[in-house]
């Protein structure tokens, strides 16, 4: 059981992080999760710009992938988040999970984006043609969070 | 001395990235905010903003919680990252 | 919006995969699954055949990957999954779902997956030191396709 | 006449790839079935297996499904690939 986090300003490439996950032992289902930067419903979107909480938002991802592995058989657990400025189509974030069972595969990779969403200290602000604006959490988000009844992520 | 943190669209609105105050032994967080408040009285709107998040040393924690020489307090809206 | 279904003697490579989905517009979520070959509990598999039922299949998959775009947002699907013999750790099978939205993209995963498992004519036999054996049908995956309450893929 | 196809397990036990029979009109799959089981009485054991699954024409039908000149049905276990 391993996990791996970082947080980082350079691209990541999916099939690196996948190669990764399946050179672990014996691991029957691999499950990953790759967000992009979507245009606006509204268009017009030049940039992302992410901001974080240097130290913070590591130890809250270590301790989402570790909350994940307990809850479920995972074998490697791997979350990569970029930060500072991102244009459209480029990769955000990737959560990959390799586990004996494809349904602990999938819920612990949507555990952890569940968790990441509402719990890591990350901000978006979008750069658009008519300038710039702090994105605002969606309530979706902490509801899609709070069907796993975890009520503290740092517990 | 506590050193205070902001981020995103807080910061921006108060202009400030981190700023060190002084409290009494064993003063919260809320008292934190009162001082802050206090000291810069045109921060007192978003200070008070029920949305605000606040963590202590990298961990999230209630406006009640305790705080020591040399804490790092963090506060920022709510995160949307992912 | 689009679907590729491939049932083939070759590997496949998730990167490439993984490519295709995102070259497809504005998807914010990409979710994909990869199975592979596992050892068994008890240890000693050889290799594993996949014996299916040519024609058949591919329509079965054709028509769970479009209940799976009537149910949900998405906007590119693709299902490979391999026949004949594969070697430990070999991939077997990948589902990709690139989607606007994450909850959209794992749920359709995950249904094309439970789908999958109980609907379309593939069957394993097992190799191992001891001798051959067809896997037999686990009632968990007959559970994890109940749950979401289609009672027929191919109406 | 109708093809008839057998899989995986079913298809080595009865050591038969596929089939052809002859039917009346109108006979459906569990009539195939019978037809099946007095042309080979060896086959009735693995042919009333209460899992076994039937497909006409790719797609799964119940047994009382209606047969008709042409067709292609397919006897096989549950379902095991993934």
């Amino acid at each position: 059981m391993s996990i791996a986090v970082r947080v980082q300003h350079e691209d990541f490439s999916v099939a690196d992080e996948y190669q990764a996950l399946v050179g672990s032992s014996d691991c029957g289902a691999v499950v990953t999760f790759t967000g992009l930067v979507r245009e606006l419903a509204e268009g017009g979107l030049q940039a992302l710009h992410l901001e974080h909480y240097s130290g913070m938002t590591e130890q809250v991802l270590e301790q989402v992938a570790r909350q994940a592995q307990q809850r479920w058989q995972v074998e490697q657990l791997t979350i990569v988040h970029r930060i500072g400025n991102l244009a459209l189509n480029e990769q955000i974030v990737f959560v990959g999970v390799a586990s004996p069972h494809r349904c602990a595969g999938f819920e612990a990779c949507m555990f952890v984006m569940d968790f990441l969403k509402t719990q890591a200290p990350f901000w978006k602000r979008e750069e658009t043609s008519s300038g710039s604006a702090w994105v605002a959490a969606k309530a979706t988000d902490q509801v899609a969070a709070e069907r796993w009844q975890v009520s503290d992520v740092s517990a | 001395m506590v050193k205070v943190k902001f981020f995103a669209l807080l910061r921006e609105r108060l202009n400030c990235n981190e700023i060190d105050v002084d409290l009494p032994a064993g003063a919260t967080v809320n008292q934190l905010r009162e001082k802050l408040a206090l000291l810069h009285p045109d921060w007192t709107r978003e200070l008070y903003d029920q949305e605000l998040l606040c963590a202590k040393n990298y961990t999230f924690v209630d406006w009640s919680e305790p705080l020591a020489d040399g804490d790092e307090v963090a506060l920022f809206p709510p995160v949307t990252g992912g």
